[in-house]
């Protein structure tokens, strides 16, 4: 039964009736409310429990201030945690439960807590739960338990969510009477324009009030308004789209609700999020309804007044029959007018002595009771209202009141004046000020492209609300180089009021600190006590307060409460509220998932996986793939049933013994050519790149500036002034965009061109003693042998007829060539070699065969056998450095650090039982009986089983290894023991080197 | 909405050299104008169009779009007649895709993972601009026809970029070839 | 006042009003022994421990704006110990051993949560890190171990531990007695811990100028005047170099901006800390429920404590990857701090070429963890004027020798 | 997000540029001639302002090219960007 539902008016739609379950009872509303005002109309007023003292709460607000009615909405995968019930639009089925209360809303044990709340004041935790030391952990979880409002799903979400980058001239945010005249201004000159707001329906405060625009009713004057914006192309209209965030460089975000308000699974995507740049903004965000701060004021069915209004005007709902409003100003004597037209017996108390204006004259016309210069000190009734406590008052704060009257009542509004909801400014850097005669903090100093209008700007009135909007309209229009349109103001009823008085904080019967609870932030159960508490233990500053109290922190931001709380932390302070000021409004205006942040960016397309292209022959061969950066790479190719180590034994000794073929073609590859190439490059390598020949080849590195290692690979001299340059797979865009550096901001006067060939051409090698008769096999146009194509040089050449580079080098230590092919034919040449291959046994190798081999014969992989704080020395490699010049990071090496005898440096170890394969990464310690912390003298980089040698080996880095030849240290293992190990030369095959250059 | 649908396909056979240079010395620029047969468009973003496309990709880098077939040839042809000058000439066709997007969502399609403008006012006719698509850097070609461009993509990337195209535009009239 | 139920029942009893400040407003004095610039958790700590260890009573923190306001007020609270150098492991070790008692010796509350840290790995290269760096730890006495995947899928139920997910989990390090602390109660316990033993705090009182007199510190300027010290100590964290530059000194340090943010509160459904470095984001849940989560650095040098919104978007992505859960969950609030970024990630804990004046800085992304540690060494450091063998790898020298502690693999994401 | 004017592109999105740090730093002409802690001050120390900087830029997604800007580190304002050696 909607016992609450008015006959007639509002923005629902009766011939669309919806059920919906609220803690699984049954009840109905109509299209265009929301679960707030269904909740309301069926007569619901407990809806919650609050966070620390689970006291029985309602709904206050009417929107996103609203800091009592957070639900959880929907089951399953599908569930949403936290959603604010006052902006829940109500769908058929929907089905919303409380998120506090256990075992049940109604009778909920922690309510106790409200019994022990003395105990429970401001920072309670910091003062206790100390001792014995080790029960903390038994007290958190007791702490933990009660944590949260609404529960995570526990599966996977199945909705969607998108990105949209978008361009306007000018962006408002917000589309009640400022806003929407801004956008028409903005959009009449010419603009493009995106309008946004966070309601279903554009109009804001226009969609409840009893005011009329140009004569027609204001709803009217707003859908003529939509109706034209909607019509120009270069305007975007965005309902139920917030604006959570105004950044840097005028970039605002917004999130877009597109589904939410239809169902639980609807096909489609649920939420998008705007990624707005925009060349001005109008802020038009309105302001929000203030409550009052008196005793037990958090009673279900204490509301604000503009909520009531809105319950009644845009939801046909009337939330009580006997109401009494309490207010400092006049607005709320619109609400007196509204539930008296509703049917409601109606008594105002105005703390003001003075009353209202002319709104008094019309309330009283109605026979409605106003008691000025008295104020409500305190609330009876427990789940709901049941009456209020009356006091006469002077208006001075800190005098004790005495009760005189006592109104029984089902519903009490209040109003402690309007807040200009100025978040968005803030979050642009604006600043705020607070405005003496409007007793609020109005948008100070912009800091970005930026005005504020409407009652965001501190217009109270309906016609200075219109006209704000349009000057703020004309003015973005015209800083984007329009002419501004000439729009006539419409005309506005509305009618004069009188000032409002402050009242931070009602004075109750007892002092402030015994009296029951007065509630600043409805939330987190912040009272006026807490925060003089705070203030009393020296958390003076406003932040610390908020932190200490909570006051703000709730899922609301402090919408509702802040600046109350502000205002009575100044009196406790005994400063000027302006002094105090204000804690950062941070971004998200609103909460918004995490999914319309991450938008498509998920799951596989979290990152692109890179495929070379011969991945597909990879596939079909079974190939599991290791993850490369972005690359996927074949790991190793299992036959039958064979496990890693099985499948890589045999690639090992196949490309030992005959011939195996491997995909490189993730290697970094970059053309360099240019008169002064070679200066160039002698400027980033070690070596000496002018000594090179044409036709050949060199193995090279480069350090950072501060001499550790930074990448390595094969280079080749194609012609006088160009190379081929090679990187590691994972160096292949920083060492270019590296390169590129050197060359833009501190050599422009070398003439090099640097391009990236990195896609254009795959690399297969083919390994082994067989790999020339098997490019013989292949139809390759050049003499292969020795004398004619030497190790370590390259060649353009024929292979079956198709164009390849054929590099003579080798990573295996074994006769060997890469041949470099157009990326486009790589495929078919990797099965030509396959088949050309078949009479050897061609066997194609992953990643891991690729890393056996190299380690056999001592060959490093940067970013495994070195760290980021490996020099070129410490690997042995002394004989790549150049005395003759000057190259990056060579000053580094000379530092003392570097010149140390006792650095880690890159040896091999052989486990000396002749079977362990020690795990990489391992330490090394010399002393096995040293007490903790044990002296660590180096680690295992690099580890393997040989197949090839019928042992383990290893790579390491051990302080002053070289020296150590064939000394015994020990690999720490995980379960404690030790392993001793043999230090030995790091390569383990073919010391000399002979297999590679026949 | 849309008055057609928009059509993704990914196209075969193209030909892309780049060509690095400076326009403002030695004989560079009126070498690769007489090869090309046609002007190196110098304003930054622009295409000329020709016998070719030459697309700006920097102050002294273009990409010389053309039919794989011509590659070749133009590459020989570029590099011969470039020898006394400071440039560079590669053929990059086997590194890089191209996905033609037409149609009217072809814009929207873009704005889901690209930061640029691509309002018709300010992506026009002879436009191209290199930049991010959601995690992928390529090179937007407006192609003179009615909401036609071409992505061009470097070819390891093609796998995800199509994927994500499916994706973001789910809710787009999109028909993929 | 002291800290305990009994004390809390007794309070309540009388409404609360006889609760004396935690620390006390006084005006600065004309001279200290030592003055302590920067009262973020690190500076606190330094003057307790200055005040505590070695007497030294005649000590002002001096804040420009709010105690614990800096990167202290703003940090996901991520305390371990478990780091991969010798040197940087037995400094936060040090200052694990202080958090394991700090609520005790600091009658108060700083709820540390020893709820264990999962770095996880998706990579091969990830995993020989973790083994390495567990080894490692295990020789330094720090605890540690390496998980496997199916031990994950156990332990964290709402972590994808699925084979085919873009990056695969393939294990993790564990350190159980890593865990998270109550940020602002760090520094308001140590605030008024030192304040009891006779330490000035003085918040709003920015240091605008370092004075010397004959290469040594003489005095700092303030908004509050002219403050003689004996010595002075500097722990402004983001704000080093400009520090540096009034004592003419250069830093090899750079500010950057560091975002979090936190969603509305939810049931308990995450008991532990997961962080990955390879899909670049880490989370944990308050006691009050909110999911904690730290975003990346951006790039650029950045003192505005707000850095930019698609680093946020990334760290999203990554959250959902790690815990396809929390898609639906929404992001409360969005701040950020101002990190101090050394080349090496490791921090500097200094004397400098000016006598009496003292530099710690260079924590960046991962201090909060140090908070006591740093406060310990510093405090030795700046009495004795030489340092600690604990932070002597730890001094500005270290850039000139080349003796850098590499420490980017294991300070992983920023935390 | 910020706003960079590539001196080439024009205004571009942040994300489509990579940071180079302070600009300015030029690399010594002798290395061998300066002492360890010269170096280090090349190397590692930076001026790391509150306030005005002169920074690098890569438009690392389009034109790939360096250029200078000068950006406020506290309002993140961009005062101009301009080409390298102009
Ligand atoms: C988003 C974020 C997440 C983080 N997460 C973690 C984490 O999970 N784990 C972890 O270990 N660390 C983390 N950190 C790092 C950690 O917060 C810091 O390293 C640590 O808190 C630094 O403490 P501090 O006391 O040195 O600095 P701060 O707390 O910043 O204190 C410095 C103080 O100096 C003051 N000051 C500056 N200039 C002056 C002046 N001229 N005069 C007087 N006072 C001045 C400032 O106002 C400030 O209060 C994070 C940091 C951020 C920003
Ligand atoms: N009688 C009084 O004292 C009093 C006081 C205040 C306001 N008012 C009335 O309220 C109206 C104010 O007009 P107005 O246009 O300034 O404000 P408004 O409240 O009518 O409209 C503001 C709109 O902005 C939306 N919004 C706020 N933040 C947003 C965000 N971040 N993203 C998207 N949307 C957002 C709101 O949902 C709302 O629809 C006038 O009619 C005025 O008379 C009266
Ligand atoms: C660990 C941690 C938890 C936080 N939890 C909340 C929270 O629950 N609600 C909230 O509003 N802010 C929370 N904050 C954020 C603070 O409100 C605030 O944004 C942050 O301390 C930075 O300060 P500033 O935003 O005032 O600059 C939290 C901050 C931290 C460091
Ligand atoms: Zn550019």
């Amino acid at each position: 039964m909607q016992i609450n539902r008015l006959s007639q008016g509002g923005r629902i739609d009766r011939s669309k009736p919806l059920g919906f379950r609220f803690n699984g009872k049954r009840y109905q509303g109509f299209a265009g409310d929301t679960l707030a005002s269904a909740l309301l109309a069926n007569g619901v007023l407990l809806v919650s429990r609050s966070f620390k003292l689970h006291r029985p709460r309602g709904i206050v607000a009417a929107g996103s201030d609203e800091p009592n009615a957070i639900v959880q909405v929907g089951s399953g995968a599908s569930t949403i945690p936290n959603l604010r019930a006052t902006e829940v639009e109500l769908y058929d089925g929907l089905k919303a439960r409380s998120t506090k209360g256990w075992p049940g809303l109604r009778f909920d044990i922690a309510a106790l807590n409200d019994r022990f709340s003395p105990l429970l004041g401001a920072g309670f935790y910091y003062k206790t739960f100390m001792r014995p030391k080790a029960f903390w952990k038994h007290y958190e979880r007791f702490i933990r338990a009660s944590a949260g409002f609404g529960a995570a799903p526990q599966r996977t979400d199945p909705d969607r969510y998108e990105h949209c980058n978008a361009h306007c001239d000018v962006l408002v945010a917000g589309a009640g009477p400022a806003g929407l005249m801004a956008a028409l201004v903005a959009a009449r000159s010419g603009a493009r324009v995106i309008v946004a707001d966070e309601q279903n329906e554009f109009g804001g405060a226009l969609l409840s009030a009893s005011a009329t625009i140009d004569g027609q009713p204001a709803p009217d004057w707003v859908a003529t308004v939509v109706a034209e914006l909607s019509g120009y192309e270069d305007v975007t209209v965005l309902p139920r789209s917030t604006v959570f965030g105004y950044h840097d460089h005028n970039f605002l975000t917004l999130a877009e609700r597109c589904t939410d308000h239809i169902g639980e699974r609807v096909q489609g995507v649920r939420q998008r999020l705007w990624r707005v740049r925009a060349k001005q903004v109008v802020l038009a965000q309105g302001a929000f309804e203030r409550p009052l701060v008196f005793c037990n004021n958090d009673r279900p069915g204490v509301m604000t007044a503009s909520a009531v209004s809105t319950y009644i005007r845009r939801y046909a709902v009337c939330p009580g029959k006997r109401a009494v409003v309490f207010t400092n100003n006049d607005s709320a004597y619109e609400t007196a007018l509204d539930l008296r037209a509703s049917g409601a017996t109606v008594i105002v108390i105005d703390s003001r002595s003075g009353g209202a204006g002319a709104l008094g004259a019309a309330v009283r016309k109605e026979g409605i009771t106003v008691l000025a210069a008295h104020v409500v000190t305190d609330v009876t009734g427990r789940r709901k209202v049941a009456g209020v406590r009356v006091a006469q008052w002077s208006g001075d704060v800190t005098a004790r009141v005495e009760n005189t009257i006592r109104i029984d009542c089902d519903l009490l509004a209040v109003s402690g004046g309007w807040s200009p909801a100025v978040h968005l400014h803030s979050h642009s850097g604006g600043k705020n000020v607070w405005e003496e005669s409007l007793h609020c903090f109005v948008p100070g100093e912009t800091a970005q492209a930026c005005v504020s209008a409407g009652s965001g700007n501190g217009k109270w009135a309906l016609d200075a609300c219109l006209r704000d909007g349009r000057d703020a309209g004309a003015a973005v229009a015209s800083r984007c180089g329009f002419e501004a349109a000439e729009v006539p103001l419409p005309s506005a009823s509305d009618t004069a009021v009188n000032e409002m008085q402050p009242l931070w904080r009602v004075p109750a019967v007892k002092d402030p600190d015994r009296c029951p609870k007065q509630f600043v932030d409805y939330q987190n159960d912040t009272s006026v006590a807490d925060i003089r508490l705070a203030v009393r233990e020296g958390y003076r500053n406003v932040e610390h307060v908020k932190r200490y109290t909570a006051l703000g922190f709730g899922t609301d931001q402090g919408k509702l409460g802040n600046i109350n709380g502000m205002a009575i932390l100044a009196e406790c302070l005994d400063e000027d509220i302006k002094d105090v000021g204000t804690t950062t409004f941070r971004p998200a205006y609103t909460p918004v998932t995490f999914g319309v942040g991450a938008g498509e960016n998920v799951g596989e397309l979290l990152d692109p996986v890179r495929k070379t292209a011969i991945h597909e022959w990879h596939e079909q061969h079974g190939a599991p793939f290791e993850v490369v950066g972005q690359w996927h790479r074949p790991w190793y190719f299992p036959r039958g049933d064979e496990d890693l180590h099985a499948a890589v034994a045999r690639e090992c000794l196949a490309t030992r013994n005959s011939v195996g073929i491997m995909d490189a073609s993730t290697l970094g590859k970059i053309d360099a050519q240019g008169p002064d190439v070679v200066e160039f490059l002698e400027r980033i390598y070690t070596h000496n790149v002018g000594k090179m020949k044409v036709g050949r080849c060199a193995y090279g590195i480069m350090l950072g500036e501060d001499g550790m290692v930074m990448d390595d690979g094969v280079m080749a001299r194609l012609a006088e002034n160009r190379f081929y340059l090679t990187t590691t797979t994972g160096g292949a865009a920083p060492v270019l965009a590296w390169l590129e550096t050197w060359l833009q901001t501190e050599w422009p006067e070398l003439e090099v061109y640097l391009t990236s060939l990195t896609e254009t051409y795959s690399t297969i090698a083919v390994a082994g003693p067989n790999s020339r008769r098997v490019l013989q096999n292949a139809g390759c146009s050049i003499d292969l042998e020795r004398e004619s194509f030497p190790f370590m040089s390259v060649r353009s050449a024929n292979l079956a007829g198709i164009p390849v580079q054929l590099f003579r080098v080798s990573f295996s230590g074994e006769l060997a060539f890469e041949v470099n092919i157009d990326s486009r034919y790589a495929e078919q040449m990797w099965r030509l070699l396959m088949q050309a291959g078949q009479e050897f046994d061609i066997t194609p190798y992953g990643t891991e065969t690729m890393h056996v081999l190299r380690a056999e014969k001592g060959f490093v992989i940067v970013g495994q056998d070195t760290d980021g704080s490996v020099t070129p020395v410490d690997l042995g490699m002394n004989w790549m450095l150049s005395k003759d010049k000057d190259y990056l990071g060579k000053r580094s090496l000379a530092r003392k650090d570097c010149l140390r005898e006792d650095r880690k440096q890159l040896v091999g170890l052989l486990s000396e039982d002749g079977k362990t394969v020690l795990p990489e990464g391992t330490q090394l310690v010399d002393d096995t009986g040293a007490p903790i912390p044990v002296p660590m003298c180096g680690h295992v980089t690099s580890s393997y089983f040989s197949a090839c040698l019928g042992h383990p080996i290893a790579l390491a880095l051990v302080a002053g290894g070289r020296a150590r030849r064939d000394e015994t240290t020990f690999a720490a293992m995980q379960d404690g023991t030790r392993v001793p190990v043999r230090i030995v030369s790091s390569v383990f095959y073919d010391a000399k080197g002979e297999r590679q250059n026949v | 909405m849309s008055d057609a649908r928009t059509r993704v396909e990914v196209l075969a056979e193209i030909g892309h050299i780049n060509l690095r240079g400076d326009p403002g010395r030695g004989a560079f620029r009126e070498i690769a104008e007489r090869v090309l047969g046609q002007p190196l468009p110098i304003t930054p973003n622009t295409v000329s169009e020709g016998g070719h496309r030459v697309c700006w990709l920097g102050p002294d880098e273009w990409s010389v779009v053309t039919a794989a077939g011509d590659a070749g040839v133009l590459l020989e042809q570029l590099q011969t007649a470039l020898a006394g000058e400071h440039a560079a000439v590669n053929d990059l066709s086997g590194g890089l895709a191209v996905v033609r997007i037409s149609g009217a969502d072809s814009r929207r399609l873009f704005a889901r993972g690209c930061t640029l403008d691509f309002h018709p006012d300010k992506f026009v006719p002879g436009s191209c601009a290199q930049a991010g698509l959601a995690k992928a850097s390529v090179l937007f070609i407006h192609t003179g026809g009615r909401d036609v461009f071409d992505l061009v993509v470097r070819r390891s990337f093609l796998d995800y970029m199509v994927r994500w195209l499916r994706h973001a535009g789910a809710e787009l009239d999109i028909e993929f070839h | 006042m002291k800290y305990s139920a009994l004390n809390l029942v007794r309070n309540a009893l009388t409404g609360n009003r006889n609760w004396t400040p935690a620390w006390r407003s006084p005006e600065p004095a004309r001279e200290y022994d030592v003055v302590i610039v920067g009262g973020g958790g690190h500076g606190l700590a330094t003057a307790y421990y200055l005040a505590k260890e070695h007497g030294i009573r005649r000590v002002a923190v001096l804040e420009k704006g709010w105690i614990g306001g800096g990167n202290t007020g703003r940090n996901t609270t991520i305390v371990r110990s478990n780091y991969l150098w010798t040197e940087a492991s037995l400094l936060y070790e040090k200052s694990m051993q202080l958090w394991e008692g700090l609520s005790q010796d600091l009658n108060y509350n700083v709820m540390f949560s020893q709820r264990g840290v999962y770095n996880l790995g998706h990579t091969l290269q990830d995993m020989r890190d973790i083994e390495r760096r567990v080894s490692a730890n295990r020789l330094n006495g720090i605890d540690a171990e390496v998980v496997t995947a199916a031990q994950l899928k156990t332990a964290i139920p709402y972590l994808d531990t699925s084979p085919d997910a873009r990056y695969p989990i393939l294990g993790a390090s564990l350190q159980r007695r890593a865990g998270v602390a109550r940020h602002d109660a760090v520094a308001w316990g140590f605030a008024r811990a030192a304040d009891s033993l006779g330490v000035d705090i003085i918040e709003q009182c920015e240091v605008t100028a370092i004075r010397t007199e004959q290469g040594g510190v003489s005095a700092v300027e303030t908004t509050r005047g002219t403050i003689r010290a004996g010595k002075v100590g500097v722990v402004v964290a983001g704000n080093a170099s400009v520090l540096a530059s009034m004592a003419g000194l250069r830093l090899p340090v750079e500010s950057h901006p560091l975002q979090a943010f936190v969603s509305e509160p939810l049931k308990p459904v995450l008991d532990t800390v997961v962080m990955s470095n390879a899909v670049h984001g880490y989370v944990s849940q308050s006691d009050k429920g909110e999911l904690v989560i730290g975003a990346g650095i951006d790039a650029y040098l950045g003192y505005g404590q707000r850095g930019s919104f698609p680093t946020i978007e990334h760290t999203m992505e990554a959250i959902i990857t790690l815990f396809p859960i929390f898609s639906r969950v929404r992001m409360l609030r969005l701040w950020g701090g101002i990190v101090d970024v050394c080349p090496d990630a490791c921090p500097i804990i200094s004397k400098t070429p000016v006598a009496g004046l003292y530099f710690n800085c260079g924590w960046g992304t991962g201090g909060f963890k140090a908070t006591p540690g740093s406060g310990w060494t510093f405090a030795h450091t700046i009495a004795q004027d030489r340092p600690h063998e604990l932070n002597a790898p730890f001094d500005l020298e270290r850039f000139t020798t080349g003796a850098l502690i590499d420490e980017h693999g294991a300070a992983a994401v920023a935390h | 997000m910020l706003l960079i004017k590539c001196p080439w592109c024009g205004e571009r999105a942040e994300t489509e540029f990579s940071y180079g740090g302070e600009a300015g730093i030029t690399r010594p002409r002798d290395p061998d001639a300066l002492s360890d802690a010269e170096w280090a001050d090349y190397l590692f120390n930076r001026t790391n302002p509150r306030g005005a900087h002169e920074e690098l830029w890569n438009h690392a997604h389009g034109c790939r090219r360096w250029f200078g800007a000068e950006r406020d580190t506290v309002s993140y304002v961009i005062a101009r960007t301009y080409k390298l050696g102009s």
